[in-house]
């Protein structure tokens, strides 16, 4: 039987992880460092454009993984995440000039490898047509993390590492809780039966949905469940911080709607109210943790907090949910990496809170203005992705039939009030004068060849996808279908 | 013996592993605790799979578990790893004493 | 002639551009420019005059609507236009506009001659006859009120022409901050009229109302055509409804536009600005508060004149207002010792005069319009005459107060005898002198029209101002010099200033003659009323009464003032003397109103809400904010049960709230 | 003629960016390419208001459609319903030429920044790029996005060249402007949510059966979205802050023109859409104009500094828009249309003055100066000038505007007594005007000379053009303001149309 041809992008996913392994292990230092890095982010970005290109019309079945149109954009994210944290974990890499301030990693081959892995792990969630494949595919997504957060050798990241790790297990525990609920109340695990059995009526399809959303909410580090996110991100080696931020989160809202339009079609306005209030919870506690952070890495969890928030608004909306959530996450994703790009130059040598930003238009205008672009695309400022990607999770909760004007009306008011804590970054880059502690202890930044081009590349890519409407309507046209 | 009994049992075990998750200090115990919820899952699917009506695919019950079981041993494995590595540089086991990650 | 009348009105347009452009550093060559385009206006004026005096239809068609020109439209009914309408009274006006323009001009050469900034002088000046111009020839309410508050702007500039002079600079402001008070009234009246009555030109108001008027008596309503028939039916509609606050429609937009004259020409309540006023150079005052501007309220009243006579109480508050303020400022002036100050309640009370004879007439008696534009005419120049005087008085004893004047008869020879004249014409010594003509009229048509209390009023104020008249003749010109010597040596009469007074003169007496010759030059703009007949005399008894009391007035002035040599250095004692000289502490009360009440009052509150209640609701919402930020980030403390612990309360709540629907 | 209309935004974004590429020191060269600029877009209004006025666009009376000139469309973000409409008509065109002349303005003043002038130079013409966006896209989406492109440049630009607390100012400055952007997402929101596009004519048109109640929510959401930006009474505090800390060429913007554009919105977005909302709020939006009409005036009473006092005249000037709008007639609207031109002006030259004499007194405090009419002759004439423009005087453009407002307010019936009540606070607010002004100008320009030591001269030659080319406005809107307002009439025919549906 001849393989779908959208199957080729996990086969090749799979494949580049065994290389990356088997090059780590078998190759000497300076083969293998080439492999290992260029090999992996390369072969990723390849994946990526696999992916557009084999992107199939309609969904097509190899028993139980179902490639679905709407899913590409999503993988694309994932394989654009993977590359982009590849990247970032250059510096700490043995063998360039520049050390990272908390040392290297235990071995880098082993963190891009997980990395690929969990890639992998999310194409199977997005690929999955039953309840099994699909606690497979998140555990494969996650587990992985919980490694790379402890691959540093400082207190740090052990600690973070641990904490992920008892956190993640316990929300392990109440999806896979749930799903056994979920098989008790549709007697079957296949969606499209589950589609049929699960009606409003039973008591055991809300026990098992409540729990399964409770897993995934951790995932997604919505509001109840997000008092790890600070931490773990603070503590957690940058590029599996940035990793986290962009890529699990796009795992996990995969997985949400995955679930959203698949078994609990026939759940509708109870669904609704639990996205609201799961919305309305996220994006209060996400902007008012995130108003008086002083730490770069804190202040990225509350804003992802916060941002997926706004998203959760989206589902609460009719069609017009998932090709919005895919453009928001796309733009999402890159802002996300371009601060955590800059950032990561800064920190290779001082601890990256903002007062040690202060003065960063004097010192390097390039990141100044990189920062600055990423810190209005998350705000949602007109030139740039973030706006179109921000208004239309608006439009998407003022679906006809579901109208949630309330909401939109809250949300929008949150939206200033994020406004208020990116321009504090703006505000310290760019106007607030360095105090002398700061500027004498640091030396001057240097910047990789290799992240100065990604970062101008992923500043073009910001600013073409918020004033060029090919990638929107691809997307849409994708999610219409 | 009937699905609501079956169902009890495993609900008291999910509390109980809630329970130690919450009091325990140590966290090879939280671990354990974390064991005894996902084991209460197991318990549930056997359940629904035992007493579920005619014409539904019962086998899948027997199914669910055993990727239960897979998944939460290569969890506990990674849990382990981690918690040993840390153990050997930072000789602490109480969760109260990690905190150093605070706001 | 009549077509080239917007001549008349660029003329002193053009002095005042050529002036401030290119002549404000050369005062000599600025001055000659102006005397010489306000005096081709004066010419031309006077030639206009003559023309329509010669001219036999002096009948209601009269009115030439020379020329206009569409400025902006507001609806489609209503396009505002500027224009020129000519009918007696607003060439009377023009005449003395013109005429007295000139003079002071003459006469500003020699006050401003060692004035540093006389080259500004004069193009104000000028701007000042342009605006005035322009308010009296206007067609329209709208044209009126762009003059009206041209003519405010040139007074507040030229009252506060030495703005190194705090106190003149106060007093430019409140002269414009109560005139423009009064033009919020007078701008609510016009809308009111050209929304509700569709129409802002005089002639179509006027010929509605008078149509209207004649329609309840007997003879017949003749044609109206455009604008009028609007206001026509309009007035019928909403003749019986007992309007806002039981005046109807028509009363309220009518004592609205009323209260803008009112402002104008400083009647009771508004008139605080006008002695104030003097800061200015006394040229200003001659032109501004005594002879043209402070008659635009006059004047506005008598051209709504028929207006006025069909809403029920409206000539009735005109004339109430008249007589208070006539009686008001001739107490006062009584005891003030500032000469300038004296003029001025002297004018108040002639305007107050003009202002109740306008009041007593109605349609069918015009006879007390006639006399009140009689009286505008005669008044105008003496009292321009008076205040040329005053002002080379000044000049040569370097002070107002009349305190330190007194005896100076020898030096000032001319000045002596032509005020002489001045004040014999306003005293209203009988017959030889115009004043005492349109006097006369006054009383005569207030009494023969039935207004018995007006025309008692008008005697006691004729007796009161002979009075106060003698009081600064004699006081000035009579007994011993109580000023410093040093000034009295070189005090002498400037022959640029003493020849427009001369030439004064002459209009001071003969401007009485016109009524005698029986020629109706003032009634023809009340259109196709009966022509009023020479005034009854049923009461013959008024002409020897009023004689008597300017007689009596100025035979005791002069037993109090001329005879022996007076002390002003005790201040009088006597309660009620010092009462009036301090201005019945009106000005005080305005100070305590604007300081008190409306800026510690209603402003400062205001200031407060906005910075406490409307600022801090704004400002609260982000401490709030920050204070939960502040909760979560304690919550975030590090340790691990406790994030559990939130994760399973979460889980109940979402349990609570997704199970509990 | 479409590619021209577009280049009004296209030029200022490539003047920025070219700018970016001048190095830093050549201040000359900076300065040179902005003056440029800013002449060619005059130019390029002035030449599009000449094509409009040559050909007929005027929209058929009685149709509910507005004609637009020089109109372009191609679909741009469709899958959500967007296309980038641009077109222009009358009310828009006279928008833009006070916002050019206002920019021209603008650069001259500025002729004084040295230090970081590159980047003061970048940020002005985003924000020009972004208002000319405004004033011509017909596609609420577009017109909403070029909105937001012009509130982050206006907080760079007065937390970095502002005085004073800058950073508060500019901070409460953009996130009250940006809740107002919350509004008004929350009404296109509600637009798009019952006709599925973003289309201003198109809705307007059709939308007696699909706005239905929708519009009776989201009238107020996007009136008063767009009033936040016109500082109608509630959330007014923004704008005393804003400018009185801001540079002297932003203030000028951003009370001339950026004020203007939440009145621009709140006829063309809210009113134009959604008139059944519009019958049903206006007594709420009529009062607070009053409100904010007498309220201001007031308060500038008790201020001492003069961009206080011209901040608070701004708010209570652009109360009386938002009166006109209220009262929902064609010579309401039309009143409103006039008064944002001709306050544009006025309040453009009275911040320039303002800045001339700060920068020669080094102080804004009324009570410290005194007598500036002996020392810079030139700039206090000009400051009286600018004083009774700002009362009203005949013969400048604010008397012929609010002649219009105050006719409209008495216009019709007179048993609304409700506008009656609010139509003579308005008129009396004239009356308030004269007060502070005379205030501000005599101690200002008259009195004794105050001297605190600053040995200063009159204006130089690049600070009189400036104010000569805002006099020569003022006063010849005042004297010929009859083609403008035949522009304004036949842009709001359309308006009325709908307004009387």
């Amino acid at each position: 039987m001849t393989l779908p041809t959208a199957l080729w992008t996990d086969i090749a996913l799979g494949s580049l992880a065994c290389i990356i392994l088997l090059s780590e292990s078998l190759l000497g230092p300076r083969l293998r460092k080439a492999i290992v890095f260029h090999g992996a982010w390369i072969g990723l970005v390849l994946i990526g454009i696999l992916t557009v290109c084999t992107a199939p019309e309609s969904e097509q079945a190899i028993g139980n993984y179902l490639i679905r149109p709407w899913t590409i954009p999503f993988r694309l994210c994932f394989c654009i995440a993977g590359a982009l944290s590849v990247l970032l974990s250059r510096n700490l890499l043995s063998g360039t000039g520049h050390t990272h301030r908390r040392g290297l990693l235990v071995s880098g081959g082993v963190h891009i490898f997980l990395i690929i892995c969990s890639t992998l792990g999310m194409f199977v969630v997005t690929g999955a047509q039953d309840l099994i494949t699909f606690l497979v595919g998140i555990e494969l997504a996650t587990i992985p993390l919980y490694v790379q957060a402890a691959m540093l050798r400082d207190d740090f990241s052990s600690e973070a590492s641990a904490k992920y790790l008892i956190i993640g297990s316990l929300s392990t525990a109440f999806t896979v809780f749930g799903i056994s609920y979920l098989y008790g109340a549709g007697n079957s695990v296949h969606f499209d039966t589950l589609a049929q059995t699960l009606t409003a009526d039973k008591h055991f399809a809300w026990v098992g949905v409540i729990f399964v959303l409770a897993g995934i909410g951790f995932k997604l580090s919505a509001a109840p469940f997000h008092m790890w996110a600070p931490d773990i991100y603070d503590g957690a080696p940058p590029p599996v911080t940035a990793y986290i931020a962009s890529s699990s989160k796009a795992a996990g809202l995969a997985g949400l709607i995955l679930l959203v339009y698949g078994p609990f079609q026939q759940l509708g306005a109870d669904l609704e109210n639990i996205f609201m209030f799961l919305a309305i919870i996220s994006m209060t506690i996400g902007n008012l943790g995130a108003l008086r952070q002083k730490r770069f890495n804190r202040f990225m969890a509350w804003s992802s907090v916060a941002q997926i928030g706004f998203v959760l608004m989206a589902l609460t909306g009719g069609d017009l949910a998932i090709p919005s959530i895919a453009f928001y996450l796309l733009v999402y994703i890159i802002g996300n990496f371009i601060a955590f790009f800059v950032v990561n130059c800064l920190a290779s040598n001082r601890p990256e809170t903002f007062s040690n930003m202060r003065g960063l238009s004097k010192q390097s205008p390039l990141l100044a203005l990189c920062l600055l672009i990423s810190m209005f695309s998350l705000a949602g400022i007109p030139p740039l992705g973030g706006f179109f990607g921000k208004f239309e999770l608006f439009l998407a909760a003022a679906q006809p039939g579901h109208e949630h004007f309330y909401l939109i009306l809250f949300a929008a008011i949150n939206a200033v009030v994020s406004l208020y804590y990116y321009m504090i970054v703006v505000k310290d880059i760019y106007i607030t004068e360095p105090t002398h502690a700061d500027n004498s202890t640091c030396p001057a930044i240097a910047i990789l060849p290799s992240q100065r081009l990604t970062l101008v590349v992923l500043v073009i890519a910001i600013i073409v996808l918020g004033v060029w409407p090919a990638a929107h309507s691809w997307i849409f046209t994708l999610a219409g279908s | 013996m009937n699905l609501t009994a079956c169902l009890s049992l495993s609900a008291i075990l999910f509390s109980f592993g809630i329970f130690g998750l919450m009091t325990r200090r140590k966290i090879i115990a939280m671990l354990l605790a974390i064991e005894l919820m996902l084991n209460a899952a197991l318990i549930n699917c056997v359940a629904f799979a035992y007493y579920a009506p005619a014409g539904a695919d019962t086998d899948v019950g027997s199914i669910l578990p055993i990727f239960i079981v897979a998944i939460t041993s290569a969890e506990m494995a990674v849990a382990l790893a981690v918690i040993v590595a840390m153990y050997r540089k930072r000789k602490v086991i109480d969760i109260e004493r990690l905190e150093d990650l605070h706001d | 002639m009549i077509e080239s009348s917007w001549m008349i009105l660029l003329l002193p347009f053009i002095s005042f551009i050529g002036g401030i452009l290119f002549l404000h550093k050369q005062p000599k060559l600025a001055a000659g420019f102006s005397i010489l385009c306000n005096g081709a206006a004066m010419v031309m004026a006077l030639i206009l005059a003559v023309g329509f005096l010669s001219s036999d239809d002096t009948g209601y068609h009269a009115l030439a609507h020379t020329w206009s020109y569409d400025w902006f439209a507001i609806t489609d009914t209503l396009t505002v236009s500027i224009g020129a309408l000519l009918d007696p009274i607003s060439i009377m006006m023009l005449v003395v506009i013109t005429v007295i323009s000139t003079l002071v001009h003459t006469y500003s050469i020699g006050y401003m001659e060692n004035d540093a900034s006389a080259g500004r002088f004069f193009p104000l000046l000028s701007f000042f006859v342009f605006s005035m111009l322009g308010l009296v020839i206007a067609p329209t309410l709208v044209q009126m009120f762009v003059f009206w508050e041209l003519v405010g702007v040139s007074s507040y500039m030229l009252i506060g022409f030495w703005y190194h002079k705090p106190s003149a600079v106060a007093a430019s402001k409140k002269a414009f901050i109560i005139t423009r008070f009064a033009d919020a009234f007078f701008l609510t009246g016009i809308i009111l009229m050209a929304t509700q009555f569709g129409s802002i030109g005089f002639d179509a108001i006027n010929q509605g109302a008078t149509a209207f008027s004649s329609m309840n008596t007997a003879n017949p309503s003749f044609s109206l055509e455009g604008g009028a028939v609007q206001v026509f039916t309009a007035l019928a509609a909403q003749e019986g409804s007992a309007g806002f606050l039981g005046l109807n429609l028509l009363s309220w937009a009518t004592i609205l536009i009323f209260i803008g004259g009112w402002g104008k020409s400083a009647m009771f309540p508004l008139h605080v600005w006008l002695p104030d006023a003097m800061e200015g150079p006394t040229p200003v005052s001659s032109i501004i508060h005594s002879a043209t501007m402070v008659v635009a309220g006059i004047y506005l009243t008598a051209r709504l004149f028929p207006v006025f006579a069909v809403a029920e109480y409206t000539l009735s508050v005109v004339e109430f207002t008249g007589a208070i303020t006539a009686l008001f400022a001739a107490i006062i002036a009584c005891t003030q010792r500032d000469i300038k100050r004296i003029l001025a309640f002297s004018t108040l009370s002639q305007l107050g005069y003009m202002m109740f004879s306008l009041g007593v007439a109605d349609m069918e008696h015009t006879a007390g319009f006639t006399a009140s534009m009689f009286h505008v005419f005669t008044h105008a120049f003496f009292k321009c005459l008076l205040f040329l005087s005053a002002g080379l008085i000044i000049h040569s004893v370097h002070s107002n107060d009349i305190a330190l004047m007194g005896g100076l008869r020898k030096k000032l020879k001319g000045t002596y005898f032509v005020t002489l004249l001045a004040v014999c014409a306003i005293a209203g010594v009988p017959f030889l002198f115009s004043g005492f003509w349109s006097k006369e009229e006054i009383i005569m048509a207030a009494w023969s029209n039935g207004h018995q209390c007006s025309a008692i009023i008008g005697l006691l104020v004729g007796g009161l101002t002979a009075f106060y008249m003698g009081r600064y003749f004699f006081l000035i010109f009579h007994g011993e010099y109580r000023g410093d010597a040093h000034h009295l040596e070189h005090a002498h009469e400037n022959k640029f200033m003493l020849f427009p007074m001369v030439l004064l003169a002459i209009p001071t007496i003969i401007a009485g003659y016109p009524m005698l010759t029986g020629h109706t030059f003032f009634n023809t703009v009340i259109p196709q009323a009966t022509l009023p007949t020479h005034p009854d005399h049923s009461a013959s008894w008024i002409m020897p009464v009023a004689i008597a009391m300017a007689i009596g007035g100025l035979l005791v002035a002069w037993l109090k003032y001329g005879r022996r040599a007076v002390s002003f250095d005790t201040p009088s004692t006597n309660i009620v003397y010092r009462c009036i000289s301090n201005k019945f502490y009106i000005d005080e009360c305005y100070i305590f109103v604007t300081k008190k009440i409306i800026f510690r009052c209603v402003a400062a509150p205001m200031k407060l809400c906005d910075d406490y209640i409307v600022d801090g609701i704004i400002h609260s919402s982000a401490a709030i904010m920050r204070g939960c930020a502040a909760v979560i980030r304690h919550w975030q403390n590090g340790q691990t049960h406790v994030y559990l612990g939130l994760m399973i309360i979460g889980l109940a709540l979402l349990a609570w709230f997704g199970g509990a629907l | 003629m479409p590619f021209l209309l577009n280049c009004t935004w296209i030029l200022p974004t490539l003047i920025a960016l070219s700018l970016m590429f001048v190095p830093k020191q050549k201040v000359g060269v900076i300065r040179g390419m902005s003056v440029a600029g800013v002449l060619g877009i005059l130019a390029l209004v002035v030449s599009l208001i000449i094509a409009f006025l040559a050909g007929d666009y005027a929209s058929p009376v009685g149709s509910a459609e507005t004609t637009l000139a020089f109109s372009y469309r191609t679909p741009w973000f469709e899958a959500i319903g967007n296309q980038f409409y641009t077109g222009v008509d009358g009310f828009s065109l006279l928008m833009m030429l006070m916002a050019s002349i206002i920019a021209l303005c603008g650069v001259l003043v500025s002729w004084t920044i040295t230090d970081r002038c590159k980047e003061f130079f970048i940020l002005l013409f985003i924000l020009l790029a972004g208002t000319f966006g405004c004033f011509i896209s017909f596609d609420l989406l577009t017109f909403f996005l070029f909105n937001e492109i012009t509130l982050i440049p206006t907080y760079l630009l007065i937390a970095i060249f502002g005085s004073g607390k800058k950073e508060f100012a500019a901070m409460k400055l953009n996130l009250m402007l940006f809740g107002g952007s919350a509004l008004i997402i929350l009404g296109m929101a509600g637009t798009y949510s019952a006709t599925g596009s973003f289309d201003m004519i198109a809705i307007a048109n059709n939308q007696s059966e699909t706005l239905g109640s929708i519009a009776m929510w989201a009238f107020p959401a996007l009136f008063m979205g767009f009033g936040i930006l016109g500082s109608v009474f509630p959330f007014h505090t923004w704008s005393p802050v804003g400018h009185a800390s801001a540079p002297t060429a932003i203030s000028m913007f951003l009370a001339g023109v950026h004020m203007k554009l939440g009145g621009y919105g709140c006829l063309r977005a809210a009113i134009y859409l959604m008139p059944e909302g519009a019958q049903e709020w206006m007594p709420l939006f009529m009062v607070l104009a009053t409100i904010s009409v007498v309220y201001g005036a007031f308060i500038a009473i008790r201020q001492r500094d003069l961009k206080y006092i011209n901040a608070y005249a701004s708010i209570s000037h652009v109360g009386l828009v938002t009166f006109g709008f209220a009262t929902l007639t064609a010579v309401g609207l039309k009143g409103g249309v006039l008064q944002m031109i001709s306050h544009g002006f006025v309040t453009a030259v009275v911040f320039a003055l303002i800045g001339c004499i700060y920068g020669r007194t080094h102080t804004r405090n009324i009570d410290e100066m005194g007598g500036l009419m002996k020392k810079i002759p030139f700039l206090s004439v000009c400051f009286v000038l600018a004083g009774f423009a700002v009362v009203g005087m005949p013969g400048t453009s604010s008397f012929v505007a609010e002649l219009t407002i105050f006719i409209a307010g008495f216009s019709g019936s007179l048993d609304d007594t409700l506008r009656l009540v609010c139509g003579a606070l308005c008129i009396s607010s004239i009356v308030i005007t004269a007060v502070y002004v005379l205030r501000t100008v005599n101690s200002v320009v008259h009195g004794p000379l105050v001297d605190n030591g600053h040995e200063f001269t009159d204006a130089r030659f690049i600070e009189k053009v400036p104010l000569i080319i805002l006099l020569t406005c003022i006063f010849a809107m005042g004297l010929f303001p009859g083609w403008i307002i035949e522009l304004a009439e036949q842009s709001l025919t359309p308006v009325v149309t709908n307004l009387g549906r």
